[in-house]
């Protein structure tokens, strides 16, 4: 047990803290949201040829074989620049569920573009009425797919996109099919898209007998969600900075407002919880890079810890900082929207709880 | 003690709620939502309300109001509150700007500016915070020098809302002598927004553009007339418009809107049979009463001529919070879609739910934070003794 | 609309207080708490004196014909001295029953004594293992009765018992039968038995083809809840006094501790959460006594509303004693234990907020 | 970054929890339960555990002690909390007094004064506390004058645990000079209980009598060689002690212990099947989670020789908070019978839901408030300025 980075661990954060500080401070973040699409190939570029895209993917395939932990280490700091980027989603969300269950010619025919970062992989789970990214979907599966998938991440950049159908994973790769995409109006961090498929040209993810089904779809989904989780702590670290910052340097009523109790011990109020949802964040990721039995409960129990506790942390955020922390000249709403995304899409999830029930020995 | 609602109040809320549900577009939102339409319409929807003498239903009869009682006011605030205060800026002539006017004006500034307040024609912002003087707001900079018969304003003020509607006057804070004590020597002033040396820029918010602006004055000519009350002692006027102000706005009243369109949304998604769903909108609904006899209490004091600072703040603190929480559970409710917002057509509820939750991220920030607020309470409610 | 008390009410409040002040100091409170039955004689014959016992009851029968509001309105004061008395559990839970489901006979036969403070009247209702005092009660009803009832008040000192039953509120007069009671072990504000039933004796309340169903014992519960609530929001209002006092005086790091935000923003909070629960409690009690279609919800809303919040109360009153608090030395254990007997007897039941859930339209 | 337990510790948490199984009595309730066996009963089995060698787990060999890592020693304390501390006043000695005499103590100190602590065979008590010093300890007024060869000490201290078990010794804090910064001029005594001029008051608590106690003393006299460490440099001693004892307790672990409990409660009465009780508990096993992982992160810098000062504190403001929500959620899980006590026959749990819940009120306040603990964080953690 140690709770602790290996000197592997703290390089790869230094690294990436480093990268995120000069290729993307707050002004690019702002000038990439922006921007048509909300891609940057630069930024990509710069992070693909750091060997980020094939992190956690298998070395003959190009990657370098490091484990979910080493992503979420590098998802920490990604969330601290709020950092707008398909490199989470392409590895957590397409990347490793074909490393996981594609089939050996799906596997070296898409990770090593994947993993070297010349193609964007993206995952299609929601659909109208659903309130749970882990719920049941409807459109069914099949060589040709139609129906409407809400909610994808980066789907106009994406090259590959799985569809989770009723009858498991689909692969859908744009260089043989079209999808349409229609850029979602959310409070969000990422680009949004609600995907339209007609007929689309798919095959099913592994072999034509043995489709990835619906416990892959999960344990993607858990482990998007580790991922995501420590991004959104790096964001709320981000929010704390602020936040201190701008405690320690206004002035009212003579003196800087952080020497008000109320205002300094609802900064470590934040701190408190920001350190609870870490290292649940890395414990989870931990077991899940092992396929330990104690994964799903500990991804459960780090989802359910997160949903009230993030929130909590951004809404202090916002008390300490007064009206300016609503204005969109101040950094902290890129921050704000980030955590707001992480918990709508996968920390409000109630079936988490009853999990994490069952997993304690609720009967 | 009475719970029991007077049956012409009752009447008067199905008036509103019969002129609300014919007049509100469709496309209406409230305010600061990028619709170009939203102002016009609030300016239409004012005219209309003074056409029934609705709009001045507080003023008493000597200012060209209704002098309706304080339930009355209640009632119609609720109304306008829940719809999303279709009257716009103008809510703020109504609440407080009219009433200081009503208070400490002379009677030639009354009969200019009342007027037209009570016909709906005019927009009225407020300039109080400064970039470096926001809760303590005493410390304010802008300075106001009287040379002949004008005042001569310099100074900025920040988080001005409805400045670039455009705004026709501004209620506006300055400082105008030194003095001892940093409370004295603060004057208000009628300025009029088309003065030169006045410029506004917009900030935008994470609620959208054109909420707040900040305000410019640079050696802005105010005629001495334009004075409200005596000269220095500004800082009483400011306190008695807080208090209008927090007991003006019924923010329960559109919690509790947004918790019944939860409810209906519930039902139809299925949700409503989780006992996790109704225990969780069940508590919601608790503190939505508890918020709304807070708030009568506060009118009930009115209604007998007190001034109820204390219990404003405590109706205030406890209903920021409930707005908060409606937001939450709001979100969690409608699950991963509700990041859509109004602009989306897959958006559930229309994107309602989304937009009163980023609303509310800074609503325990706006007219004195809850720390202000807080210390209200502990210092003139609780008798606790005052930081040194 | 008025939320002001009226006149009269005011003079019943403050002639309350001024007796609790005179007539029950905390000293008082301890000597009775620690007295063998802890029941003070001449202190209910001085509110029996003054017309307490039959405030709420038929003026023929002897009360003074006030209603439900105005035993509320007595109840605050009293839980602001944390008077330990049988009355207001000898009102809501058998006298005003009686007074509403009786038989004439029995009203004639029991109620003069009672609004005279002549007889104690309690309930029976809980049962091993129930864990909600408005849940299903198995014990068998009849003109004999066998069982175990849990936690009932004042049994040792009642005249009048009513048990509830699987078929309905039955009555026991001590005069008549004999019961059991043995002290429970409880942290409690009053003392609370275990009665043990041996073939009993009894009456249906009511007429024997008309007993008093199910539908009175929920409407007696109601009652009792509110009015205890209104007690609880008395004892609240004293912990407040108690913190703010210790905060005014309290020197530490050379000032009072009420001048740190972080002390005196709790006080603050414990002020918006007893206001809240003192206008709901009011406002059921309205509703109740004039049995009001709005009344379940207002009953359940107040509840519902009351169980966090009492509890933060009297946590933050804690939290700004520091050790003294949790010290018998202090008075503010009386309040304590008073505010979690309420909670968890009347106000920790599930069944409130599903009840409102529904009542709100929940389907 | 490593999650999995090392067998060898995994292997003495089951040794720890047989021996337990064997020797914890069925009456064992913890400390302060008015029972008479429960002093004689920890005495017992710290001398089992010294015969172990289990007790001085933690200490270095040089000092008698098995010098075991830093995991070792955690798993002892959760074990340890979690069945309600049977080591009783002892844990002090191994947790912090003794580590300071190690420190700070001579060599006659330490070889007068661990032995017996390694043995099991003493109890210590502290006086830190003052009426009028609790949170602001160093405003305390205890003196201590040097005449000839020994220090007189006069004052009162409060809320000293132990004292009337009876403790053989006082770890005792009073200022021996008068000195500028009323941080100098403190010193630490270690005073034999027996000495003439010493009274032990029990102060009733809500959790039951015994817990704890006012000691006065009037003219003590502590031989001069009982001073520990350097006269009026005490203030050093004392933070190093929090410091100590603020990892020393394995909060989480005994709100874990009782979590475990309502579970089977809920599944025996049928509660387990209400999304609401299913919901509820998963976020405590959540947060109890949470609460052993920031422990495990000031384990991790303990084990790698960095004093986790900011980082203890975090993890005791998380802990106390998550205690006092298991006591309260299980009271609700109970119901009404949770009122019930130990001392009941149909107390549900054999009360221990209660008890948890009562002793839990205080429990931000022990060992430095909750304020303090964040003050700490405050200024050391986050970097934010002092109030001046």
């Amino acid at each position: 047990m140690d709770l602790t980075w290996s000197d592997e661990q703290e390089m790869l954060a230094d690294a990436a803290a480093a990268f995120v500080r000069r290729e993307c401070p707050p002004e690019r973040v702002r000038a990439i949201e922006a921007s048509d699409g909300g891609h940057d190939q630069p930024l990509w570029d710069a992070m693909a040829e750091l060997g980020w895209c094939g992190l956690a993917l298998p070395v003959e395939h190009g990657g370098s074989g490091r484990g979910v932990l080493e992503v979420t280490v590098l998802a920490e700091q990604l969330g601290r620049g709020a950092v707008p980027s398909p490199l989470l989603d392409s590895t957590a969300l397409a990347a490793l569920p074909i490393a996981w269950a594609g089939s050996d010619a799906q596997r070296a025919r898409l990770l090593p573009a994947l993993a070297a970062g010349r193609s964007i992989g993206t995952l299609a789970v929601l659909e109208p009425g659903m309130t749970d990214a882990w719920g049941d979907v409807s459109v069914p599966g099949g060589t040709r797919i139609s129906g409407q998938k809400l909610l994808v991440p980066w789907a106009h950049v994406a090259d590959v996109l799985l569809v989770a159908s009723s009858s498991g994973l689909y692969l859908l790769e744009a260089a043989r099919t079209a999808w349409d995409s229609v850029s979602h109006d959310a409070f969000a961090g990422e680009p949004l898209f609600a995907v339209t498929l007609l007929d689309a040209c798919t095959e099913p993810l592994g072999s034509p007998e043995r489709p990835a089904g619906p416990e892959t779809t999960h344990r993607v989904l858990d482990t998007a969600a580790v991922v995501r989780l420590a991004y959104a702590v790096g964001a709320a670290e981000a929010c704390l900075d602020l936040a201190v910052r701008h405690a320690s340097q206004r002035v009212q009523f003579g003196r800087p407002i952080g020497t008000f109790q109320a205002v300094a011990h609802r900064c470590v109020d934040m701190r408190v919880e920001i350190d609870a949802c870490r290292y649940l964040a890395f414990q989870a990721a931990w077991s899940l890079e092992r396929e330990d039995r104690a994964a799903p409960l500990e991804v459960t129990a780090a989802l359910t810890y997160a949903r009230g506790a993030l929130r909590r942390v951004f809404l202090d955020a916002h008390q300490v900082h007064g009206a300016s922390g609503f204005s969109t000249e101040s950094d902290l709403h890129l921050f704000t929207r980030r955590l707001t995304e992480f918990e709508i899409t996968f920390a409000s999830s109630r079936r988490h709880p009853d999990l994490l029930a069952t997993a304690m020995g609720l009967s | 003690m009475d719970f029991a609602v007077d049956p012409a109040d009752a009447r008067f809320r199905d008036d509103l709620r019969a002129l609300l549900d014919g007049t509100l577009p469709d496309w209406w939102r409230g305010m600061f939502v990028d619709d170009p339409r939203a102002i016009p319409f609030t300016r239409e929807f004012c005219r209309a309300l003074a056409a029934r003498e609705w709009l001045t239903l507080a003023w008493p009869a000597e200012h060209g109001g209704a002098g309706a009682s304080a339930w009355t006011q209640a009632v119609l605030r609720e109304e306008m509150w829940a719809a999303e205060e279709p009257r716009g800026p103008q809510y703020m002539n109504l609440n407080y700007i009219g009433p200081l006017l009503m208070r400490y004006g002379t009677p030639t500034q009354r009969a200019r500016f009342l007027p037209p307040m009570a016909r709906g024609e005019v927009i009225w912002c407020q300039g109080f915070s400064e970039p470096d003087a926001g809760s303590d707001l005493a410390s304010l900079r802008t300075r106001a020098r009287l040379v002949e018969d004008h005042f001569l304003v310099d100074g900025t003020k920040i988080w001005t809302s409805y400045a670039d509607a455009p705004a026709d006057w501004c209620l506006l804070l300055a400082r105008s002598e030194l003095a001892a004590d940093r409370h004295d020597g603060i004057s208000v002033f009628l300025v009029d927004m088309t003065t030169p040396g006045i410029s506004v820029r917009p900030i935008d918010t994470m609620a959208g553009p054109h909420e707040f602006n900040e305000v410019t004055f640079e050696s802005v000519a105010v005629p001495r007339d334009c004075l409200l009350g005596e000269a220095g002692r500004g800082w009483e006027l400011v306190a008695a418009g807080l208090t209008f102000e927090r007991v003006g706005i019924a923010r329960y009243a559109r919690a509790a809107r947004v918790l019944e369109h939860l409810v209906t949304h519930a039902n139809e998604s299925g949700q409503s049979r989780d006992p996790r769903v109704r225990a969780r909108l069940a508590e919601l609904r608790a503190s939505c009463e508890a918020a709304r006899l807070l708030a009568y209490r506060a009118v009930s004091l009115q209604a007998r001529g007190v001034v109820p600072t204390v219990e404003a703040s405590i109706a205030r603190i406890h209903a920021t919070r409930l707005e908060q929480e409606v937001g939450h559970a709001g979100l969690e409710l409608l699950g991963p879609l509700g990041l859509l917002r109004s602009g989306d057509p897959v958006a559930p509820l229309a994107g309602e739910v989304q937009r009163h939750f980023v609303r509310n991220i800074p609503t325990t920030v706006a007219a004195g934070t809850l720390e202000i607020q807080k210390n209200i309470v502990a210092r003139r409610g609780l008798g606790l003794p005052r930081e040194t």
